[in-house]
């Protein structure tokens, strides 16, 4: 399968869609984009997880990304469900406009 | 491990196994008239060829070269995109599906383009992405039914799945493995269907449910959304679809035959039945399950879009749930 | 004696305070009947406590404390409850005692309208003082002088004039930023003493030498050693409380703000408790820094004293006047301090004690005076003699006290500290008595201003005091000419605890007590 | 190929004694899923039942608690390490509980005014704790991330409680998406500290630094990357942007419990992994924490100065506090007095905090929140009490003494100063004198009489519950206060038995 | 296969840029769908066959789908922002050093030397708790689903049933934050 030679590809994949993730939370506005560039960054950590766990014989790294899975699901469908909730009150859906509060 | 192949032997097996699907799937179109105009007391198709054998031919020719008409305001990309990831998932979980071993000159042969040691997993991972063909063609063509008819199909299809799946885990939890081939195994004795009844009836349903098929067929009902998320395809394009819709009853039906009819394995064990090679068995299984269906199609009514979304949360989840309960208890008492 | 005499001068006010929150707040004669009778309890106690003080040196201990009281707090850091009463502190309590009771009588009948909650404030006040002066255990002692702010910011932020919000805020963020850097100092001496507690008396004999901090090797760089910044935290937050010079500005913006009846405890015993910490533990715990810092210090006691005296002469404001009066008194106190004499120091603690006393009855004439005629603008006020003659006749005993003439107290204390400061150098003396000889001026033209010639236009109407207001100063004006004449009480309570002080920072070791 | 099913490692189930030590976390999740099976048969003007019903929950799991903080058998890990039963979780617990239950019994009060009263509140009130007090506990990765997570997502849906607000389902949309991305940096450090100790469970994390000589790149960029994740949890700056608008839109009783318990859970996580995991890196992740430290308090004060809401100046001043709080973490692990004073400093904060919250909590209008300055004008002279105590807590939240307030700065300081650290306290204390400013400002607001044109505002009556808790947090800051020893003492045993060190 | 990884991982990083690139939000999502797939084919090749299908179901098969659908109900209108502007431009460089970054420090050995990871080594000679009692390829021999599930509710039964309460909270706030009340405007 793979060799320990591919690792330092992998853990670069894995930094790589972290960075994008993390760019793209910076960077875009729609809170839905917003929330899948946190789900790349959570996949981010899982494939790094998993490379590690592969080269070290370890399961935890399976299991830990077992449980980010279930974790991001959680936040996704928390996430997905407060945008519904704010649209139906009729608002534009901008990051950078959520902030009535702010003065 | 995906299997110890020369990787050639890999490259025949997915071609024939793909162009065996396709003709398969086509000739089922043909098969399903001839058993519509049956139940309605008809002939169906038997101009184009002996008994209208050619008929699924001239389909093919006509939509190849019918006039692509497509909405003008489409997402031209994703219009593309949504037919022809139809069939591609429930081909890819194809692959996995035994047919069958034989030791020929001491090399292993088996009936599967891939052996998988997780081969259940992949099926159910592999389905689920199924769903994004239909939502496709429903958004992509920016029409309220296609639209309607996408979203109903998506919401049906994430739902069954959970049901279809629950269903599955009786099996499991009774062969002890997720490799398929250890799964048919396992059913050397007593097939599942014996032992798993209720499983085989939920996973059934749930399966007319996830091919889109009579009397779940409600994402494409001609009377309220005008064929649904395919309203807006034409020609060889709306071809895409028919023929993903045959492949996925092909698989539905194949991996019954695999999980609870035993596969390959024939029907006693012993002669002269196991002088019929395995992947005729299996065949043979998945015909008679193909029938079944179409004979499903035809003879019952269609259930409203509310009672469909109960009918899977509210009876099978929980009596998949029920199942996975009775044979878990009883395997551990056993063991 | 099992009596916690000194946890109740600090427990009384507090009840009492809890107790006026249940008091219904229109009832204001009770109000006023709890607060009276909470600080004349403190008063008796206070009184009977200083009547009873032993006149003695402690055998064994550093520090000569009486009626100690220590209990665990927080065993843990080793810091303890730990009151104690000595010389030093006797009459300073004494002082605080009385000017609260002053101050309770001061409050103004008419002014019902928030008397529960300015009544409240006093006594939590007069606790903190008390507590600032008991305290003989530093992170309690931190506790109080902190504390002390809490009910000071209400009381001058919700009573008084209208310039009261930035001048409360002035003095609020000057004196926590002296105290927060005195925090600091304190945990430094508590973590490098090594003996790992609060404690005064084992901090005085268990802190280390202090080790200068090296530059470059064979060249001395003036640079501090730690020990050394820590007594600069210490004497920061002191002097912003005194005030010395540089840091005074707070003090006229404040006093002009202050309500009149409040200003009696503030001015009469807050600012001495910078003073006070000077002695208690810049001397005690820092001989080597305060020896090697007293010219300097010395010099700004000096500068103080000459300041505060010009600025008087230049103010046209009678509260300012006083204020600056208050500075300039102030002054001398640290220079007796700072002369690190016995002469200087015990004249320190008579000068405190006078001008307690003094400054009170000062600004309770001022309040009186601008309560009739509705301005303090001193040129706008003359010949008040004739109206009231019963006031000039206090403020003609208050302003001979203030600037220093022989008989009064004010002579008593500023020649003793003239004395040390001498014994220091002469060239400080010279420049204190510049100082006297500027509060005569500037007293004395404030004197005739007011009270001399025709009478103004705004002094026509005015009455005399009243009968429960003479008797407010009535006490004052005695004790100015008694303690004149007869100030051994003061000296001698001191004296005891001033021979360890002084011995402690001059580093000469403690005679046998020498008792004449 | 047809490979037999066996399996490959020994499978060691935990015992029934673990369950045991997981007592008031089980108490409370029990509750969680029993409050929302009774939800459904309480009738909708008893909602106030629940509320009856959460607090006995939390009072049997403190009770627990208090079982644990006395058993003989804690100071040792449960579940194969994953996490600890010692006196330093039960002293979190035990705040994290009186703190829930301090809201518990506001809230009825206030959701019936705001119209909100739905039995799911409590329900995710008691989810939330129990995510906390496990992180409280957490010894392994896994069990914080996930600790953490179960906290936060009960925390977004309770910022968004008020469902038809704009203002409510914003701020928890912006809580939600921050925390994600938080949650992404904690993700991605924990993978990178697996990988490079080869572990998840702390105690072996913490023996494996030990052990290693070198220092990998990767490992350190693990360690900033968790520590990046828990402070915005803990909202320090600049990982604090989202705090000011979540604190403002959620529902002010969210808020109250958000605001203290939320940090109270990321600062004893952050003790246990960075000053008992860590200490073998110490050196290279102090710079970091120390410059978030000063950065918190210089911009949580400044920024305080500015606001003109309360809600948002207690959001800010709650950056400064995270500040102060840290700064227990910053100095070398080898002091004991850093933890005791992060512990001291927490329990402080919690009810100094809650309490002036509950002051706004309690004064809350019918559907409005009292927020504004303006609306602070004059309370005083209509509720003395709460004025009072309101004056009180802000004094606290400023270091005065005698307050809890004081003490918990006094600890910090006294660590930074004891391991050598002294710049650090000397911001801490350069910046407090800066914070009494704008705490006293609104101190005196109070006690300002009312101005003529001002638009008289709607104060809520008191109610017993409201009363009981203002009752309960004054008195707490003044016992804190001046009874230091109760809570020291208390800290200290928790310091001393505190896993991952404690055991090994 | 080292071509197949290649490809994969290639698409993974491509996608990837989809996602915050796309103007249009239901190409992010469509992005994002193929960059989980080829993340769940990197588990297959990694070994990880049961994350492979949880990859799968649940992300590409519901979390996605669920994306999807909210997207054509709401039908966001796509951003007024130009996509590639300075800031994405800043932040793809960063992208850009990050990987480099971690690529060179993975690279350079320091990670794991001859003697393999570094954290086997330490994790070796510090391990009370049997987490490398598998042999080398006892993970790889027989499907490792068995190995995880056995884990799961063993050693690590603790973090699963804390998965258990998150999943039961999240369904009980998306039903609380999306119910139309009567009260509801």
């Amino acid at each position: 399968m793979i060799s320990t030679g591919a690792f330092p590809y992998l853990l670069g994949l894995s930094a790589f869609l972290f960075t994008i993730g993390a760019a793209g939370v910076l960077i875009r506005r729609n809170p839905i984009v917003v929330l899948m560039c946190i789900e790349l960054m959570l996949n981010a950590g899982n494939i790094a997880l998993i490379a590690y766990g592969r080269f070290l014989n370890s399961v935890e790294g399976q299991i830990f990304a077992f449980m980010v899975i279930v974790v991001a699901a959680a936040e996704v469908v928390v996430g997905l469900a407060l945008v519904t909730a704010i649209f139906r009150l009729g608002r534009e859906l901008d990051v950078d406009d959520l902030s009535e509060m702010s003065e | 491990m995906i299997g110890q192949d020369y990787w050639w032997v890999l490259l025949i097996k997915a071609v024939v196994v793909v162009l065996g699907l396709t003709t398969i799937a086509a000739y089922l179109t043909y098969a399903e008239r001839k058993v519509a105009a049956r139940i309605q007391l008809r002939l169906g198709p038997n101009r184009v060829g002996p008994f209208g054998l050619l008929q699924p031919a001239a389909d093919a020719v006509k939509l190849l070269f019918k006039e692509n008409a497509a909405p003008a305001n489409r997402d031209r990309l994703l219009y593309l995109v949504g037919p022809s990831l139809a069939g591609g998932a429930a081909v890819l979980a194809f692959a996995v599906i035994p047919m069958g071993i034989n030791n020929w000159f001491n090399y292993q042969f088996h009936w599967d383009i891939a052996h998988f040691n997780v081969g259940l997993l992949f099926i159910l991972g592999v389905t689920s992405l199924g769903v994004y063909s239909l939502f496709l063609g429903g958004w992509s063509a920016n029409s309220k039914y296609s639209l309607l008819g996408g979203l109903r199909s998506s919401a049906q299809l994430i739902s069954y799945e959970m049901a279809v799946s629950f269903a599955l885990i009786g099996t499991i939890i009774l062969a002890g493995s997720l490799d398929l081939e250890q799964i048919v195994g396992a059913q050397q004795q007593t097939w599942f269907i014996v032992l798993q009844p209720l499983a085989f009836v939920l996973y059934f349903s749930g399966a007319f449910a996830e091919t889109n098929r009579a009397p779940f067929d409600l994402p494409e009902a001609e009377t309220e959304l005008v064929a649904g998320y395919h309203t807006e395809y034409g020609s060889m394009r709306f071809g895409l679809y028919f023929l993903g819709e045959y492949v996925n009853m092909v698989i539905v039906s194949s991996i019954a035959t695999t999980l609870f009819l035993g596969g390959w394995l024939p029907l006693f064990p012993f002669h002269p039945f196991d002088w019929i090679p395995g992947p005729l068995w299996f065949l043979g299984k998945v015909v008679v399950l193909l029938f079944f269906m179409m004979w499903v199609r035809w003879t019952f009514p269609r259930l409203r879009y509310d009672r469909l979304m109960n009918f899977g949360w509210k009876v099978l989840l929980p009596l998949g749930l029920l199942n996975i309960l009775i044979t878990g208890t009883v395997v551990a008492l056993r063991a | 004696m099992n009596v916690p005499w000194l946890t109740l001068v600090i427990v009384i006010p507090v009840g009492a305070a809890l107790l006026l929150q249940v008091v219904p707040r229109n009832l204001t004669a009770a109000v006023k009947g709890v607060t009276l009778l909470a600080t004349a309890a403190v008063a008796v106690i206070v009184g009977v406590l200083v009547a009873m003080l032993p006149h003695t040196v402690g055998s064994d201990q550093p520090l000569t404390f009486h009626y100690e009281e220590t209990h665990a707090w927080i065993p843990g850091i080793g810091a303890s409850y730990h009151l104690g009463l000595d010389g030093l502190s006797a009459w300073l309590l004494a002082l605080n005692a009385g000017v609260f009771l002053l101050g309770a009588l001061a409050v103004s009948r008419r002014s019902t309208e928030r008397l529960r909650f300015y009544c409240t404030l006093l006594l939590l006040t007069e606790a903190a003082t008390a507590g600032v002066l008991l305290a003989a255990d530093l992170l309690l002692f931190y506790l109080f002088w902190e504390g002390m702010l809490v009910p000071l910011y209400f009381l001058l932020s919700n009573y008084g004039g209208e310039k009261r919000g930035p001048a409360t805020l002035k003095f609020i963020l000057y004196t926590v930023a002296g105290s927060l850097l005195m925090l600091l100092s304190i945990i430094w001496l508590y973590v490098n003493s090594g003996a790992r507690s609060f404690d005064l008396e084992t901090l005085i004999t268990s802190s280390g030498p202090a080790q200068a901090v090296i530059v470059i090797p064979g060249i001395h760089v003036p640079t501090f050693t730690p020990q050394e910044l820590v007594f600069i935290g210490f004497a920061l937050a002191f002097a912003i409380k005194l005030p010395l010079v540089p840091f005074h500005t707070w003090l006229p913006d404040l006093y002009e703000a202050c309500p009149p009846a409040a200003l009696v405890f503030f001015a009469g015993i807050v600012s001495k408790l910078g003073a006070y910490g000077f002695i208690r533990f810049g001397l005690t715990l820092f001989p080597e820094p305060v020896n090697h810092f007293k010219w300097f210090l010395a010099g700004v006691a000096v500068l103080s004293i000459i300041y505060g005296a010009l600025m008087a002469l230049s103010e046209r404001d009678i509260k300012r006047i006083v204020a600056y009066a208050s500075i300039s008194h102030l002054g001398f106190v640290a220079l007796g301090i700072f002369s690190l004499t016995q002469n200087g120091v015990n004249g320190s603690i008579i000068q405190m004690i006078n001008h307690g006393i003094i400054i009170s009855a000062l600004f309770l004439i001022v309040g009186f005076i601008e309560a009739r005629t509705g301005t303090r603008d001193r040129r706008q006020i003359a010949g008040l003699e004739r109206r009231m003659p019963w006031l000039y006749a206090f403020f003609l005993v208050a302003t001979l006290a203030a600037l220093g003439m022989p008989g009064m107290n004010g002579f008593v204390g500023e020649f003793t500290i003239m004395l040390g400061a001498f014994q220091l150098n002469w060239v400080y003396a010279v420049l204190a008595g510049g100082g006297v000889v500027l509060a005569c001026w500037y007293m004395l033209r404030l004197h005739q201003g007011l009270m001399h010639g025709p009478p103004a236009a705004l002094v026509e109407r005015v009455r005399d005091i009243r009968m429960g207001e003479g008797l407010l100063l009535a006490p004052l004006a005695a004790l100015m000419i008694f303690l004149g004449v007869y100030p051994r009480p003061v000296g001698d309570l001191a004296r005891p605890a001033v021979t360890q002080y002084v011995a402690r920072a001059t580093g000469t070791p403690v005679l046998p007590a020498v008792y004449s | 190929m047809l490979a037999q099913a066996v399996p490959i490692v020994p499978l060691v189930t935990p015992s029934a004694k673990d369950l045991l030590g997981l007592l008031p976390e089980l108490i409370l999740g029990g509750g969680f899923v029993v409050l929302m099976l009774l939800d459904l048969v309480v009738p909708a003007r008893r909602r106030a039942w629940l509320a009856a019903f959460a607090f006995l929950f939390i009072a049997a799991s403190f009770g627990a608690c208090m079982w644990g903080w006395f058993d003989s058998g804690s100071g040792r890990a449960l579940y194969f390490g994953s996490i600890a039963y010692d006196k330093y979780a039960m002293f979190i617990n035990a705040v994290l509980l009186i703190s829930a239950a301090l809201v518990v019994i506001i809230s009825p009060q206030y959701l019936n005014r705001r119209g909100l009263h739905y039995g799911e509140y409590y329900a995710l009130i008691l989810a939330a704790t129990t995510g906390m007090m496990l992180l409280a506990g957490a010894m392994s990765l896994m069990v914080i991330f996930l600790a953490i997570e179960l906290l936060s997502v009960s925390l977004y849906i309770l910022s968004g409680f008020s469902r038809h607000e704009e203002r409510s389902q914003e701020a928890a949309l912006k809580y939600l998406l921050l925390g994600g991305f938080a949650s992404g940096f904690l993700l991605f450090g924990m993978a990178l500290v697996y990988g490079e100790t080869g572990h998840t469970q702390l105690q072996q994390i913490e023996a494996a630094l030990r052990v290693s000589t070198n220092v990998d790149p990767l490992l350190l960029a693990g360690v900033i990357l968790i520590f990046i994740g828990l402070a915005f949890k803990a909202s320090l700056v600049p990982f604090h942007t989202w705090t000011p608008d979540v604190y403002q839109g959620a529902p002010t009783s969210v808020t109250t419990f958000m605001s203290v318990a939320t940090k109270v859970a990321a600062f004893a996580v952050m003790v246990r992994v960075f000053t008992y995991t860590f200490p073998a890196v110490y050196a290279h992740w102090q710079a970091i924490v120390f410059l978030v430290a000063i950065a918190s308090m210089l911009v949580g004060n400044i920024a305080a100065l500015t606001q003109t809401s309360v809600k948002r100046m207690l959001a800010y001043s709650g950056i400064a506090q995270a500040g102060y709080i840290l700064i227990g973490v910053a100095v070398s692990p080898s002091e004991p007095l850093g933890t005791i004073g992060v512990l001291y400093y927490l329990a402080a904060y919690a009810v100094t905090n809650i309490g002036a919250f509950a002051v706004i909590t309690v004064m809350a209008g019918r559907g409005e929140d009292l927020d504004s300055y303006a609306g602070l004008r004059g309370l005083a002279y209509r509720r003395p009490y709460v004025a009072a105590a309101m004056g009180l807590f802000l004094l606290s939240l400023g270091g005065f003494p005698p307050t809890a307030g004081f003490f918990g700065k006094f600890f910090v300081f006294a660590a930074a100063i004891k391991s050598g650290q002294t710049s650090l306290a000397l911001w801490g204390i350069a910046t407090s004198a800066v914070s009494v400013f704008y705490y006293l400002r609104v101190a005196l607001l109070m006690y300002q009489r009312p101005a003529a044109d001002q638009p008289e505002y709607q104060w809520s009556r008191s109610t017993f519950g409201g009363s009981a808790v203002l009752l309960a947090t004054t008195a707490g800051t003044l016992v804190l206060g001046i009874l230091v020893t109760l809570v020291y003492s208390a800290a200290a045993a928790a310091q001393g038995a505190l896993l991952p060190v404690a055991a090994g | 296969m080292t071509a197949l990884i290649a490809v994969v991982m290639a698409l993974a990083a491509i996608s990837a840029i989809g996602v915050v690139l796309s103007p249009q939000t239901i190409y992010s999502a469509l992005s994002l769908v193929v960059t989980v797939t080829m993340i769940s084919v990197l588990f297959l090749l990694l070994n990880a066959q049961f994350l492979f299908a949880v990859q799968l179901i649940i992300y590409a098969g519901a979390v996605m789908v669920l994306f999807v659908f909210i997207i054509a109900l709401l039908n966001p209108e796509a951003e007024d922002r130009p996509a590639l502007d300075y800031r994405a431009m800043i932040g793809l460089a960063a992208v850009a050093a990050v990987t480099i970054l971690v690529f060179v420090t993975a690279r350079n050995g320091i990670t794991y030397g001859s003697g393999g990871f570094r954290g086997q080594q330490v994790g070796a000679a510090s391990n009370p708790y049997h987490t490398f009692a598998f042999g080398a390829d006892a993970v790889n021999a027989a499907g490792n689903v068995q190995t995880v599930a056995g884990q799961l509710f063993t050693t690590y039964l603790l973090p699963f049933e804390i998965t258990s309460l998150l999943l039961l909270v999240a369904a009980i706030g998306a039903v609380y934050l999306t119910r139309r009340t009567k009260e509801a405007a």
